[in-house]
Parts: structure tokens; C-alpha cells; sequence
């Protein structure tokens, strides 16, 4: 199991590498220009200087190991630097957004929380509010509540963020005046008062995100509750006069949840990469927003670092994921 | 004095409008001010960006010696007076002017503003390896000189007849010295801190900014008006959408001022009806406008001739074209439908300020068929059996490029739609902004290379004076492959007369004249056809009903006189 | 005996699936499915291959047929080498040598008619108009006992003897020398059991094949085939010719498989002393020093722990590879009680 | 030599065998939700193929006198803010997002069984290909998918014209984005197809690669394709509306329901019919099509379809 963890990790390592290779050549090819998205009223030979300032006169390559030294040494240590308060910050350059001539790193430091609360408590809430529905749909199989369950998770995955965020602000927000239309990230809770405000903003963008999340993961607790229930150490555990409940819930859920668990695991990245819409329709600054945000204007180097985080993300969970079933399940060992 | 009399006036439009608040009101008595800004500020530090948003987030912080005020006119600022010719500050040979700075003025920090502050932002921003946006403003400049610790004279190269671009309005502000000591050049960017966070004269200083998200103020306690600014504290956010900006002025309450809302004007409206705030529009030199190409964008062409004066352009070089596709279109409409009370349909190239607007080009407001189809008549285009024009083998076909942008392809297919009734056929086509507004000589699709036949854009220049902006339409200032396809001479204009006339109004110094000058080269570039006006359009923002002092300016700055808005009690 | 024609000549024949472990995979390691096996099959024998499962019978018969690539060794068809052929150039040798599949059920695509199934070597291997393979198809059924109107439909409509049936037209479709059948009748009921080996053998005569049967069922073999190898971890450790193998079997192991076959006369299984193999097969990736079988013997002997017995003709046609029989190998004569042991039964 | 047209077979008792996709028919039909699915789609692919020719309307038109029209006779469903028809345009729009749809799958549906039965048949290109689907699997897809976008749009608007070039971009970009799942299930069932008994026997038969490829193992991957491709649809159509959406699908004059709920949002108060059309039909073609992947996995699971 070691062997075979080590193994993946020494692959995931380069493949990190080529992705953020591959992503960087592609930026590099892009038409966009840094300044393309400067007013009209700067003179051509002033953009032109912006250019070189931003160190466009590099050959591609220079350019990309230059990044790939500050991503993976300069910026990590600057963040801990700032976190702890450790004088450990290297001297020299270190990522700079062209849109905001800062470093990328501390940009992502304070776009992290929200993304983390939002869309966290999106996925948190997704998975609560999955496993009991998938239990009990798999356990009365074909009932109305099955029905309805997979109905509404059906609905859940094929009614698309950016329409149910929309529907949500013209309702709860315009409509009821329920909740606030827009994220206050500098909001910081502090007494009762203003953790309810806390919970009232982050109420739709969770909740969005809770539907769509749940509806995937009931489906997949469904299954393998009905794979598990069908099984004959179920009849068996029955047969020795076991309490339904105790068979279900100790026997049959353990099992069940084994897959599951990898799910859920596998799904923790796309809690970064996936609410790019939902952060855009609640105006909630995180990761996503940035990304796109960059995107528009062509500010690479921020796209490029997002998308290599969003890749260590990925790589790192779907690696968890493998092990994590290893471990739970004895069945499956590699080597 | 034309200046001097505007200046009273001004003063005493200042002087009076809060006047009876500056009576009772203190500084802080209003509380907590929200802004959004849908597009997201980047950075504080308005050299660094050159985008409006950042510039106006920066205004409430940074300011310049003097302003214009939203009549357009120059207004003291951290200065006494204006320096003229008639007060000296500016000299007889018209090469330099010399600013006197307000006594006892402060830094938020507390510490005083020397000239010295003032000739290192000159020093800044012309750095060769700062890439600062504003660098043409200080253009012509041979030195700035601190004479006294209170007097600043700039020196120009040459003579200059407006002598009001540096230091002057939003985009040319005074930095600290002490702060930016260290961040010259190459080191710009690295200055994070005081790029994120300056501190400035102005009425707030930032306490906290976390880029393309939020900016918090607090009031500056070392403000120079005593009893200013009235709000405590200012939450500046970014992001979102402009519908979600509006809805959150209009309808939600949420927030007090956003600003940028280029929405449908039936939205706007049906939102405005929600009563919680109310719109404010002003018109400035902005104007949205299609340009004929001159030269012949062909790609069989050789790479070096395609698109320059060497080959004049096959059907457009003919002025009955150009009229004839000028006054098919409905400009009334295309108004209404893109801009509502936020556009203005125009016949001018020079717009705004209104004194410099021509009054003579009114013709083209109503759209016109008849007359379109008498001038494709004369100019030997005859009908094909599709209903489009031919002469001579070639169809009346002509490329139509913008960027992508919804007001701009329903501006498109109207158009189009304009067109084909005179027997025009238009192909169109959109390019993603980012790479139509950028200069990258490598890309074909720049709206600088203009290789299709017509495009739209929208275009405006700084400040009130239009010198340079007509200049752009100088014969040789054309984007060719010798240039690297650098030049603002977009549509390859080329009149003798149209270069003598702006050679004359570059050396003028007499405003009257000035004024005549302007209309007269704007209307022959219009008469000329040499492009089409469609409308001119106005800044929007949004206020709640519950915010006063709120002077919409599009000259400067619209916070340019943040220190004066104030809640409305009940 | 007259000189027979060797139709098979099989040399050392290795087939080794290597083992990658660690972190970077490195090879540690191979499993030694088949590790060294010689024999010979005559033109119109059946040569059985006897052996507990996993001790390499159905790996020997496909690395024979180069359905694997072999790791060593050589394989001669009627008179042609191809151990180290390439799969192309295999292609033409193919309609020699067929197989006959263990699993009916497994062996036919489920989703093509039995024409299609019966037809395929001939779409591979002639180019007859579609009348004249349906022709031979037709043919071919009559021959294995298929009615002719099932040709349309799909394998899941049969039943397991059927099948075997339509796996063995298939094997015959292209008028094959050497078939080799890997154990065809496993996966059937014992009544069916006995027609599909009496098919075979009908065939056999008349087509004049050449068999390699390969079989755990030591009474099957008995009774086809006319010489037998019984492989044990991936060796042959004792080949010759049937009746002289059940007769006297001259190494342990052979002893101990045979004494397991019930014999249908009350009295004689009454008195037949079984010999219990004790332990576990060892793994063929790791295979034991010395005798392959040391581990369990019930005759180990010190030596057998140190090296790996010789594989040697004891009598003509009679091969072994037993410490025991080394000595007297020029005799045939027993050296120790084992082989009394026998005679006494 | 017979002609080959001429019946072959004589023998009346000759009945061509049920083909087993009836059988796999006959438990589609019991899942009540599939058909339900299969109905509606059929519906939808009818109201954007059918219905054009019925309701002839060009959805370009401009009507500017007639804009923001509420639904008549003139305009079923109203008119939008340039006076065109709404009903056209879902139509037309829905042919680009159905067309989408399934020409993203399907290229999706290529490269990933290519990938995956390379991988699995051969055991030297195994170890590659499968790295590169977990590279794949690696990379942040939404973002990849939107720097594609913006890169390729132009370039290949130039070459292909407008239209065109942007919809073999986005389904390139859906299909590069999203082959990664099939492949891995293409290849582990060819790993186990590979070591069943006729693959074997058709190697012993001298059946080239390819053959056994294409007769033995292709045929019998089709369930886990199948249910792969009707996924496939469903998240290519929701990627290509997400995509207009944020703005970088296809051109503004382009209808499309993700670009016409996009244009639609501003108007969300007013006429909530142009948001709420374009978002239903989304909902409900993904639905359907999500409801009918359900019954076709149990439908060729034959451990179900035994009960």
C-alpha cells in the first residue's frame, strides 16, 4: 500500500508539471494582450512600455521556469511568511498579476476563505442532506420517497447553477427580500447579529450549490446501497435475527459508504473549479471569480497559477480517493 | 477672461450647493457610504493601471493640483489659483507654467506636501521602466523644477499652448514622496503596499484593499476642509454584474452608488421605478462611432501594402458612398434602442465639451433612404437581382467588424439591416474585446490593423481639450507595417487642408479661437464623411435618494468631490 | 514401432509473465508459468496433459499455439519453427493448428450468430464467395452434429454441449493438422462429457487430427489419449505412453494423482491406499530450490531440496524427472519401495 | 459461382433469431421514467429539427417596432428587446445546443473508446495512454475549457467562418474535456474482454488486432458507451450553455439557450418569459436524457434484465 502510495504521489508530480507546461504554452499562444483591456486614451507607445514592464520580452521558456521557481518556492514561502509571521520570505520577484501589479500569492490568500465558506458549506450541506436520502431511497426501493427522490436529485443535476441562481436572487432577494444579492466579503462575524447576517448571505450561493452537489451524491449512495442490500452477508446478518436497524445502518451502510467516501473525496476539487458560475452570480470574490476575472482580461499569470492549484487540487484527492478506498475496503489492494 | 469667469461661477456653484449643510454638518456625521463597482478595482495606484475604475477609486484618495468640475472647467484643487497668462503663472513664451501650492496642506500621515512631492511624481510616472499609464500626459516636458518648497514650474520643450495636462485631473495625481521613494521604474510593481494602499491629500485614506474585491475608507483626519468629508467610513465593493450593481441601488437598498451601468434602457428604467434611487447621466466625449477604412484591407494583398495608403480602398474612397451609407442609418433609433436616455444620436466627431460640439451637422440625425439611394445611384452602383448594389463585377460588399459586446451587435445587425435597404450588403463580424483593443502587432484581428472595411468602436480623450484627439486624423499618423502598426490615425484620413488647419490650432493660444478651430476641423473630418458619428454617450451611474452632494462629473473624476456627499436625514 | 512423423517439437518452452513491484515497477520478479517443457506429438496421436490447476497445462497449450509470446524456447509445426515468428507472420500458419476452448460459454462472441462464429476463420483465411462458405459452414455443422437450421442464431440459445459443438466446427473450419483442446469438456455434464470426447474421436479418425488434450480428469485422458505428461508447477515431470504410465508410473507425484482417481470396481477402491499430498502448491513466481514437488513428497530425499532432477528417457518413450529413479534409470528397476508399493496395488 | 444476392438458404425453418436488443427494448419499456425521458426528447429534437420548417420565422429578424412583445398570435412567446421572435430562436437555438449536444459526445464518445480500447487491448500502449487520461482527468476542466475558448475562437472563425469555426471549437473543447470517464471504463472492460475465451479463439483463428477489435471487443463494450454517451449529452449541453453563459460560448448573434438565458437575465423582472423558457428547455432535455441513460443502464445490465 505504501509502495503503491509513493508510487502514485512520484507520478503526480510530473504530471502536475506537464499540465502546468501545457497550460502555460496555451496562455502563451493566446491572442489576448495585457493591454488590450486598457481605455483607448493611452497612447500605443505607452502600451508598449506596459508590455515590457511586464516582463513579455522573455523567450517562453525563460519565462515559464522563472514562474515555475516562484510557484513552487518563492510564493509558498511567502504565504507562510504571512500566515505565521515568520521572517522567511525569500528576497526577489515574485508572481505578479498583470491586472494589479501585486503578487498573485497574496491575492489567492485572501480569495481563499470565501470560496472555502461558500462553496464548502455548499458541498458540507450537499453531502448531509444526500446520505440520508440515498438510504432511504435504496432501502424502499421504488416507494413514492424513492420516486420523488430520484426525481428531485434528477431536477437537481439537470437544472443548470446559473439558472437556479438566477431564479433564486429574483425570488429571495428582489421578490421576498429574504437574503442579500450580493456577498460582503469584508463582513466579519463577530456577535449573534452579525452571524446571522453571515448566514443570510451565504444562504443562496450554499444552497444552490447544496442542490446540485446532493443530487449527485444521492445517486451514488442509492447504488450502493441497493448494490450492498442485495448481497448475502445481508440476508445472513437478517437470518441471525438481527434488528433491521442494526443491518442496515451497521452492516449495510459501512459498506456502502465505501465507495461514497472516494465520491465524495474525488468531488472536493470541483468545489474549486465548478462554482466559478455560482461565485459570478452571488458576487462572491473567491478563487472562481478571480479566475474568470483574469480570463476576461487576459491577466495570465493569474490564470496560469489558478488553474496549476486547481490541478494539485485534483491530483491530490483523486490520489487520496485511490488510498482512502485501499485502506476501507480490504478487498481492493494494489501491488 | 473666460477662464476666470467660469472659475467664479464654479466657486460659487461650490460655495453655495452644500453651502448649508457645511453649516451644520461634521466631518464623519453621515456615517458608512457604499459604492460597487461591478468591474472590480485592480490597484490604488492610478499610474499603474490607466482604467477608469481605478482611476476614480483613486481620486478619493489622490489628487491632482488643480480639476475640471462637471461643467468642464479648471478648478483649484490643491493649489490657490490657476495659473494663467494673466496672473503670470504661465509665461508669455508659452513654455512653462508655474503652480504655487495651498499652505498647510497635508498628507493623511499628517506630514506636509512639499513641490518636491510634486516633481517626484513627475519623475515616476516618466520613468522608462515604469510603464506608467498616464505617461502622456507628461509629454513635451523638458523638466519640472521645484523653485521653493511651495512652487512647482514646469517646463515644457516647446511651445504649448495648454499648458493644463500635467498635474491636472484624475489621472495625474500627486503621490508621496516618501512612500514611493523606493518604487521607481522596474520596482513599480513590487511596491505592493503603497500601490494598494497610498496615501494621498484626499478626503479618505484606504484602510484596507484586497484587489478586484473590496476597498474599505476611513475618513482622511488630516483633511484639509475641517468639517469634511461627511461620511466616516466608505465600503467600496467590486464584482458581480451591472444588473446586480443596479438592482442593488435601485431595488435591494443594498448599496448607495454604483457606477458603469451600461444596461437596456427599458431595464434601467424598470428598475429606477423601484423609487430607492435615481439614475444620473452626463455626457462627455465619448462616442460610438463607425470608421470607413481609406486603404484597401484585401488579403490578397501583399503582407506590407494590405491595408495602407498605397491602395486607396475600391468602393469607400468615393464620398458618395460614404454619404449614402451615412444616411441610411437610423441613428434616432439605434439610440433608443442601445443607450436610451443614456445616448445621445450625433453627427460629430468632437462631441463634447459643449462649446466645442459643432452645430452644424445635423442633417444626418434623420435617417434618410431616399437621398442614400439617389447618391449609390449617381455613383454607378446598380441593383443585382439579390437587391445588392454592383458595379463594374463588384458587389457593394463591405466587411463590418466591432468588438463582441451585446449593445454593439444589436448596433450591428441594425445597421445591417439599414444597409441592405440601400442595396449594402454587410458581413459582420466580432472580435473578443481583448483582443481588438490590444496593440499585439502579431494579431490581424486589432482594431489598429482594420483589415475589414467598416468597424465600430467607441472613442474619447482625456480632459477638455481636443487638440490631440484631432490630431490622430493627421495625414502619416496611420497605423502602417513601418510603424508597427502603431498610430491612431485609424481610418487612414489624409487632407492637406484638415493637417494645416490643426497645425494652426496647436500654436493658437486664444480660447475664442481655439473654439473655432475645433468646430471648423471637426466639421470638415465629418463632411468629409471620413467617418460616421452614431451616438454619443453618456456616463451612468446610479445614486440612492438617500445620498446628496452627488456632482455627476465627466470630466474628472465622478468622486471628485467625494468629501461633499452627505446622507439625507429623514 | 515404426518411425511415427513428429508433427510437434516442443524445446525447453518458457512462458514467463514478469512481476514489476515498488515504486518505480522495476521487474522483480517472474511468474514461471511454464518453465522449461519438452515434448513431442506424432502425426495422428492425442498426447493428454495432466495436471492440478495453475500448474501451467493451459498456458503450455497456448504459448504452443503462440497465443502468447513465449519467453524461450523452441516450437516446431509440422516442420516449421515458430516460437520466435511474429503474430503476422503466424497468420499463415494458423489454419494448422486450432484450439478447442474449456469454457463453451466463454469461448463464443454472444453478440455473433453461430454462421458468423463457424465462418470467421474462413473470412480470415480464404476469400470464397459467401455461398461457398456457407457451404462449409453447413458442412461443418453436420460434422460436429449441429442442425443446420441454427445457423442464424446466437450462442445463448444453446446449451453447453452445443456450444462445444460450435467451438469445435470452428476449430475445423480451416481442415486444421493439430488441434489442441484445452480442457473441452470441464465446463459440461458428465452425459455430455462423453459425447463431446466420442466427437472428437470420430473426428479424429476421420480427419486424421493430431490432438494435444489437455485435462485434469485423468480417467478422460486414459481413455483418449495415447500418451500423457503430467505437469507439475510448470514442468512436465513425467511423460509416456498411457498405459505404461498408469501401469507404472515412475515419479511421486504421478503416484499420488493416479491413487486419487476412484475406480468403478467397489473392491478395488476399497483397497486402494490414497496418498494424501500434504501442503500447499507452492507459488510459481517463487518456485522451490531443488525438486519442484520437494516441498510435498512424501519421498523427499535430501538432494531433491538441493537440485532440480534431470528430466531424463527412463524407457523408450518413458521420461521423468525424479532423484529416485536415477540410478536405476538404465533398468527401469525400482530403487525403493515405492514403486513395490505400486505392484502391490 | 452462386450469386450472392440469390437467397442463400432454402430451408424454410430458417427464422432469423430475435435480435437481443429487443430484449434490451423490452426492459427499457418497463422503466417508466426512461420512456417518459425518451418521449420528451424525442419531443424537443422534433420542436428544434420539425419545428422551424412549421414556424417559419427567421430568428435574425429585427422587429424593432415590435420588441419586447408579450405572447400573440404574431409571436407565440413574445418578442426580445430587438423584436425577434422568441419562439424561433429556441427552436434554431436549440438545434446549435442539441447539435452540440451530441457532437461533443460523440467526439467524446471516439476519442475515449479509441483511448481506452488502445489502452486495454495493448499492453505497451496501457501505461501511456492511461497517464495521459489521468493527466487529463487532472487538468481543471471548466477553466481549461474557457482559456480554449478564448484562444482558439478567432483563428478558427477565420477558417471555418463564424458559425462554424465556433462550434467545432466548443464541441472540440467539450469532447478533449470530457472523453477521460469512457476511456477508463472502455478500457478496464476491454482488459476483462481480452482475457475471455473468444478473443483468444479468435487470435488462435489468426484474427488480426484491428478485426478483434472491431467484431469481438467493440460489440461488447457498447453498454458501458451507451450509457456513457447519453451522460455525455446531458453535460455537453449544460457545458455549452454554461459556456454562453459566462460569455465566451458563442457570439452574441448566435442563439443558443445558454446565450439566450444569458441575454435573457437582464430581463428576468419584466419578462420573465425569455429566462424561464430557454432555462426549462435546458432542465428538460437533460432530464430527459438523464432519465433515459437510467433505463438503458438497467436495460443492459443483464443482471436486471434477468429479473
Amino acid at each position: 500500500m505504501l509502495s503503491y502510495t509513493l508510487r502514485r504521489l512520484a507520478f503526480a508530480i510530473p504530471t502536475v508539471l506537464v499540465i502546468s507546461l501545457i497550460v502555460f504554452l496555451m496562455l502563451d499562444m493566446a491572442p489576448g494582450d495585457p493591454t488590450g483591456s486598457l481605455p483607448l486614451t493611452i497612447p500605443l507607445e505607452v502600451r508598449e512600455q506596459i508590455r515590457q514592464s511586464l516582463g513579455l520580452g522573455d523567450p517562453v521558456m525563460v519565462r515559464y521556469f522563472k514562474w515555475l521557481y516562484m510557484m513552487c518556492f518563492v510564493e509558498p514561502l511567502h504565504i507562510l511568511a504571512g500566515l505565521t509571521g515568520w521572517d522567511i520570505a525569500p528576497e526577489g520577484p515574485r508572481i505578479l498579476s498583470w491586472q494589479t501589479r501585486s503578487p498573485v500569492g497574496d491575492i489567492l490568500v485572501q480569495r481563499v476563505p470565501q470560496t472555502l465558506w461558500v462553496v464548502g458549506l455548499g458541498y458540507l450541506f450537499g453531502i448531509l442532506i444526500a446520505l440520508p436520502i440515498g438510504v432511504i431511497s435504496a432501502y424502499r426501493q421504488y416507494s413514492w420517497f424513492d420516486q420523488a427522490g430520484t426525481f428531485v436529485s434528477m431536477i437537481g443535476f439537470s437544472v443548470p447553477t446559473f439558472f437556479t441562481g438566477v431564479v433564486f436572487i429574483l425570488i429571495f432577494s428582489v421578490w421576498l427580500g429574504w437574503f442579500p444579492s450580493m456577498y460582503d466579503t469584508t463582513h466579519v462575524v463577530r456577535d449573534w447579529n452579525s452571524f446571522v447576517f453571515q448566514a443570510k448571505q451565504i444562504a443562496m450561493p450554499v444552497a444552490v450549490l447544496a442542490l446540485f452537489n446532493a443530487s449527485q451524491i444521492s445517486r451514488f449512495m442509492r447504488a450502493s446501497m441497493l448494490d450492498n442490500l442485495n448481497q448475502d452477508y445481508v440476508r445472513t446478518a437478517r437470518a441471525k435475527g438481527l434488528g433491521e436497524k442494526t443491518v442496515v445502518l451497521v452492516h449495510v451502510l459501512r459498506n456502502s459508504m465505501i465507495p461514497v467516501v472516494t465520491v465524495i473525496a474525488i468531488g472536493i476539487p470541483t468545489v474549486f473549479t465548478g462554482a466559478i458560475i455560482t461565485e459570478q452570480i452571488f458576487r462572491v470574490n473567491g478563487l472562481g471569480d478571480a479566475l474568470i476575472r483574469a480570463i476576461y482580461v487576459s491577466d495570465w499569470p493569474m490564470v496560469q497559477t489558478i488553474t496549476f492549484i486547481f490541478a494539485i487540487l485534483i491530483v491530490l484527492f483523486n490520489l487520496i480517493a485511490d488510498v482512502l478506498y485501499g485502506i476501507l475496503d480490504p478487498r481492493i489492494r494494489y501491488d | 477672461m473666460k477662464t476666470r469667469v467660469a472659475l467664479l461661477g464654479t466657486a460659487a456653484a461650490l460655495a453655495m450647493a452644500p453651502a448649508m449643510a457645511l453649516a451644520e454638518r461634521e466631518r464623519g456625521s453621515s456615517g458608512h457610504l457604499n459604492i460597487i463597482y461591478w468591474q472590480a478595482v485592480s490597484t490604488m495606484n492610478p499610474y499603474l493601471s490607466g482604467g477608469t475604475k481605478e482611476m476614480n477609486a483613486a481620486s478619493v484618495v489622490l489628487e491632482p493640483l488643480a480639476r475640471f468640475d462637471n461643467l468642464g472647467e479648471l478648478t483649484p484643487w490643491l493649489v490657490d489659483e490657476i495659473p494663467t497668462l494673466e496672473n503670470g503663472g504661465v509665461s508669455e513664451d508659452l513654455k512653462s507654467i508655474t503652480w504655487t501650492l495651498t499652505e498647510g496642506l497635508l498628507w493623511s500621515d499628517g506630514t506636509p506636501v512639499t513641490s518636491a512631492d510634486v516633481v517626484f511624481s513627475y519623475e515616476y510616472c516618466t520613468h522608462p521602466e515604469g510603464g506608467c499609464s498616464y505617461r502622456d500626459r507628461f509629454a513635451g516636458i523638458e523638466r519640472v523644477e521645484a523653485v521653493d518648497d511651495l512652487t512647482v514650474t514646469v517646463h515644457f520643450e516647446d511651445v504649448t499652448p495648454n499648458p493644463y495636462l500635467p498635474f491636472v485631473g484624475a489621472g495625474s495625481v500627486i503621490i508621496q514622496q516618501a512612500q514611493f521613494q523606493d518604487c521607481l521604474g522596474a520596482r513599480a510593481p513590487e511596491c505592493t503596499d503603497a500601490n494598494f494602499a497610498p496615501i494621498g491629500t484626499g478626503a479618505y485614506a484606504v484602510s484596507n484593499f484586497r484587489p478586484n474585491d473590496v476597498i474599505e475608507f476611513v475618513a482622511n483626519e488630516n483633511y484639509r476642509v475641517p468639517n469634511q468629508p461627511y461620511f466616516e467610513t466608505i465600503t467600496w465593493a467590486g464584482g458581480g454584474d451591472a444588473t446586480g450593481a443596479a438592482r442593488a441601488v435601485f431595488q435591494t437598498g443594498e448599496m448607495d452608488y454604483a457606477w458603469n451601468l451600461q444596461l437596456a434602457p427599458e431595464v434601467i428604467a424598470q428598475m429606477e421605478a423601484g423609487g430607492r434611487g435615481e439614475l444620473l447621466v452626463d455626457f462627455g466625449p465619448l462616442m460610438e462611432r463607425i470608421e470607413l477604412n481609406f486603404t484597401d484591407p484585401s488579403p490578397d494583398l501583399p503582407p506590407d501594402e494590405r491595408g495602407t495608403r498605397a491602395h486607396p480602398h475600391p468602393i469607400l474612397s468615393d464620398i458618395r458612398v460614404r454619404e449614402a451609407l451615412s444616411r441610411a442609418i437610423d441613428r434616432e433609433l439605434l439610440t433608443e434602442i442601445g443607450f436610451g436616455p443614456m445616448g445621445m444620436a450625433t453627427c460629430n466627431f468632437i462631441v463634447a465639451p459643449p462649446a466645442m460640439a459643432s452645430p452644424n451637422n445635423d442633417n444626418c440625425l434623420v435617417q434618410d433612404i431616399d437621398r442614400a439611394n439617389e447618391l449609390l445611384d449617381e455613383a454607378g452602383w446598380e441593383r443585382g437581382a439579390d437587391g445588392i448594389r454592383v458595379k463594374d463585377g463588384r458587389r457593394l460588399e463591405l466587411l463590418f467588424q466591432t468588438s463582441t459586446n451585446a449593445v454593439r451587435q444589436d448596433f450591428q445587425a441594425l445597421i445591417q439591416a439599414d444597409w441592405r435597404e440601400i442595396g449594402v450588403e454587410a458581413r459582420l463580424r466580432n472580435i473578443d474585446a481583448g483582443v481588438f483593443f490590444g496593440s499585439d502587432p502579431g494579431s490581424d484581428d486589432t482594431y489598429l490593423k482594420f483589415f475589414a472595411d467598416v468597424q465600430m468602436y467607441a472613442s474619447l480623450f482625456e480632459g477638455t481639450d481636443p487638440t490631440p484627439h484631432l490630431e490622430q486624423r493627421r495625414c502619416g499618423r496611420e497605423p502602417q507595417p513601418s510603424t508597427q502598426w502603431q498610430g491612431q490615425n485609424i481610418n487612414r484620413y489624409c487632407n492637406e487642408e484638415y493637417d494645416a488647419l490643426w497645425a494652426e490650432l496647436n500654436r493658437e493660444a486664444d480660447p475664442d479661437r481655439r473654439q473655432e478651430l475645433v468646430i471648423a476641423l471637426n466639421d470638415m473630418f465629418v463632411q468629409d464623411y471620413a467617418h460616421l458619428p452614431l451616438v454619443a454617450r453618456g456616463r451612468v451611474s446610479a445614486a440612492s435618494t438617500t445620498v446628496g452632494g452627488i456632482v455627476m462629473n465627466v470630466w474628472d473624476s465622478e468622486h471628485w468631490n467625494q468629501a461633499e456627499w452627505y446622507r439625507i436625514e429623514e | 514401432m515404426s518411425e511415427r512423423r513428429k508433427l510437434v517439437e516442443v524445446r525447453d518452452l518458457k512462458m514467463y509473465f514478469p512481476i514489476n513491484t515498488g515504486i518505480l515497477r522495476r521487474h522483480t520478479g517472474d511468474v514461471k508459468a511454464v518453465d522449461g517443457v519438452n515434448f513431442d506429438i506424432y502425426e495422428g496421436e492425442t498426447l493428454g496433459i495432466v495436471g492440478e490447476s495453475g500448474c501451467g497445462k493451459s498456458t503450455c497449450g497456448r504459448a504452443v499455439l503462440r497465443l502468447y509470446d513465449i519467453t524461450a524456447g523452441t516450437i516446431k509445426i509440422d516442420g516449421v519453427e515458430i516460437g520466435a515468428k511474429s503474430q503476422s507472420a503466424l497468420r499463415k500458419m494458423r489454419p494448422t493448428m486450432q484450439m478447442v476452448f474449456q469454457d463453451p460459454q466463454a469461448c463464443l462472441n454472444p453478440r455473433m450468430t453461430v454462421a458468423a462464429i463457424i465462418g470467421e476463420p474462413l473470412d480470415e483465411h480464404t476469400d470464397w464467395s459467401k455461398a461457398k462458405k456457407l457451404e462449409r459452414i453447413y458442412e461443418l455443422m453436420d460434422a460436429v452434429g449441429l442442425n443446420r437450421s441454427f445457423a442464424n442464431r446466437y450462442p445463448h440459445a444453446f446449451s453447453g454441449g452445443q456450444r462445444q459443438r460450435i467451438g469445435i466446427a470452428r476449430a475445423l473450419a480451416l481442415n486444421p493438422k493439430f488441434i489442441i483442446c484445452d480442457e473441452p469438456i470441464a465446463a459440461l455434464d458428465v452425459s455430455i462429457q462423453a459425447q463431446v470426447v466420442n466427437l472428437l474421436e470420430e473426428l479424429q479418425d476421420s480427419l486424421g487430427l493430431t490432438y494435444m488434450f489437455i485435462s485434469h480428469d485423468l480417467s478422460m485422458v486414459r481413455h483418449i489419449a495415447d500418451r500423457v505428461a503430467v505437469m507439475y508447477l510448470g514442468k512436465i515431470v513425467e511423460l509416456a505412453p498411457r498405459d505404461a504410465l498408469y501401469a507404472t508410473p515412475r515419479h511421486p507425484y504421478t503416484e499420488a494423482l493416479l491413487s486419487a482417481v476412484p475406480d468403478p470396481d467397489p473392491s478395488v477402491e476399497a483397497r486402494v491406499q490414497r496418498i494424501i499430498l500434504k501442503g500447499d502448491v507452492p507459488s510459481p513466481s517463487n518456485p522451490p530450490k531443488g525438486c519442484n514437488f520437494s516441498t510435498r513428497c512424501p519421498k523427499v530425499m535430501d538432494i531433491s531440496r538441493q537440485i532440480d532432477p534431470e528430466y531424463r528417457e527412463l524407457a523408450p518413450g518413458h521420461f521423468s524427472a525424479c532423484h529416485l529413479y536415477n540410478d536405476a534409470g538404465e533398468t527401469g528397476a525400482p530403487r525403493y519401495e515405492c514403486n513395490q508399493q505400486g505392484e502391490d496395488a | 459461382m452462386t450469386d450472392t444476392a440469390k437467397p442463400l438458404n432454402p430451408d424454410e425453418a430458417f427464422r432469423p433469431p430475435r435480435n437481443q436488443w429487443w430484449d434490451v427494448w423490452d426492459q427499457f419499456k418497463t422503466h417508466r421514467g426512461a420512456l417518459a425521458g425518451l418521449a420528451v426528447f424525442v419531443s424537443i429534437i422534433l420542436f428544434v429539427v420539425v419545428g422551424p420548417l412549421i414556424w417559419q420565422v427567421d430568428p435574425g429578424q429585427l422587429n424593432i417596432r415590435l420588441r419586447n412583445q408579450g405572447p400573440s398570435r404574431d409571436f407565440p412567446l413574445g418578442t426580445d428587446q430587438l423584436g425577434r421572435d422568441l419562439l424561433a430562436r429556441l427552436m434554431y437555438g436549440g438545434r446549435i445546443s442539441v447539435a452540440v449536444g451530441l457532437v461533443a459526445m460523440f467526439l467524446g464518445l471516439v476519442i475515449g473508446t479509441l483511448i481506452g480500447v488502445l489502452a486495454g487491448y495493448f499492453k505497451r500502449l496501457d501505461s501511456p495512454l492511461m497517464r495521459l487520461t489521468d493527466l487529463f482527468l487532472a487538468l481543471p476542466l471548466l477553466p481549461l475549457l474557457l482559456i480554449l475558448v478564448t484562444l482558439f475562437r478567432d483563428s478558427l472563425a477565420r477558417t471555418f467562418g463564424e458559425s462554424i469555426g465556433v462550434f467545432l471549437l466548443i464541441c472540440f473543447a467539450i469532447a478533449i474535456t470530457s472523453w477521460m470517464q469512457t476511456a477508463r471504463i472502455v478500457r478496464g472492460d476491454v482488459l476483462a474482454l481480452k482475457e475471455r475465451e473468444y478473443v483468444l479463439a479468435a487470435r488462435s483463428i489468426g484474427t488480426p488486432s484491428l478485426r478483434i477489435n472491431t467484431r469481438h471487443v467493440l460489440p461488447n463494450v457498447l453498454s458501458p458507451i451507451m450509457v456513457s454517451a447519453t451522460l455525455g449529452i446531458a453535460s455537453a449541453i449544460i457545458t455549452e450553455s454554461a459556456l454562453s453563459f459566462l460569455g465566451l460560448g458563442f457570439p452574441p448573434d448566435f442563439p443558443t439557450w445558454g446565450r439566450i438565458l444569458y441575454e435573457g437575465r437582464d430581463w428576468i423582472e419584466q419578462y420573465p418569459a425569455r429566462v424561464v423558457w430557454p432555462g426549462v428547455l435546458i432542465s428538460l432535455t437533460v432530464l430527459s436524457v438523464n432519465y433515459i441513460g437510467d433505463g438503458l443502464r438497467d436495460a443492459l445490465d443483464p443482471r436486471i434484465r434477468g429479473r
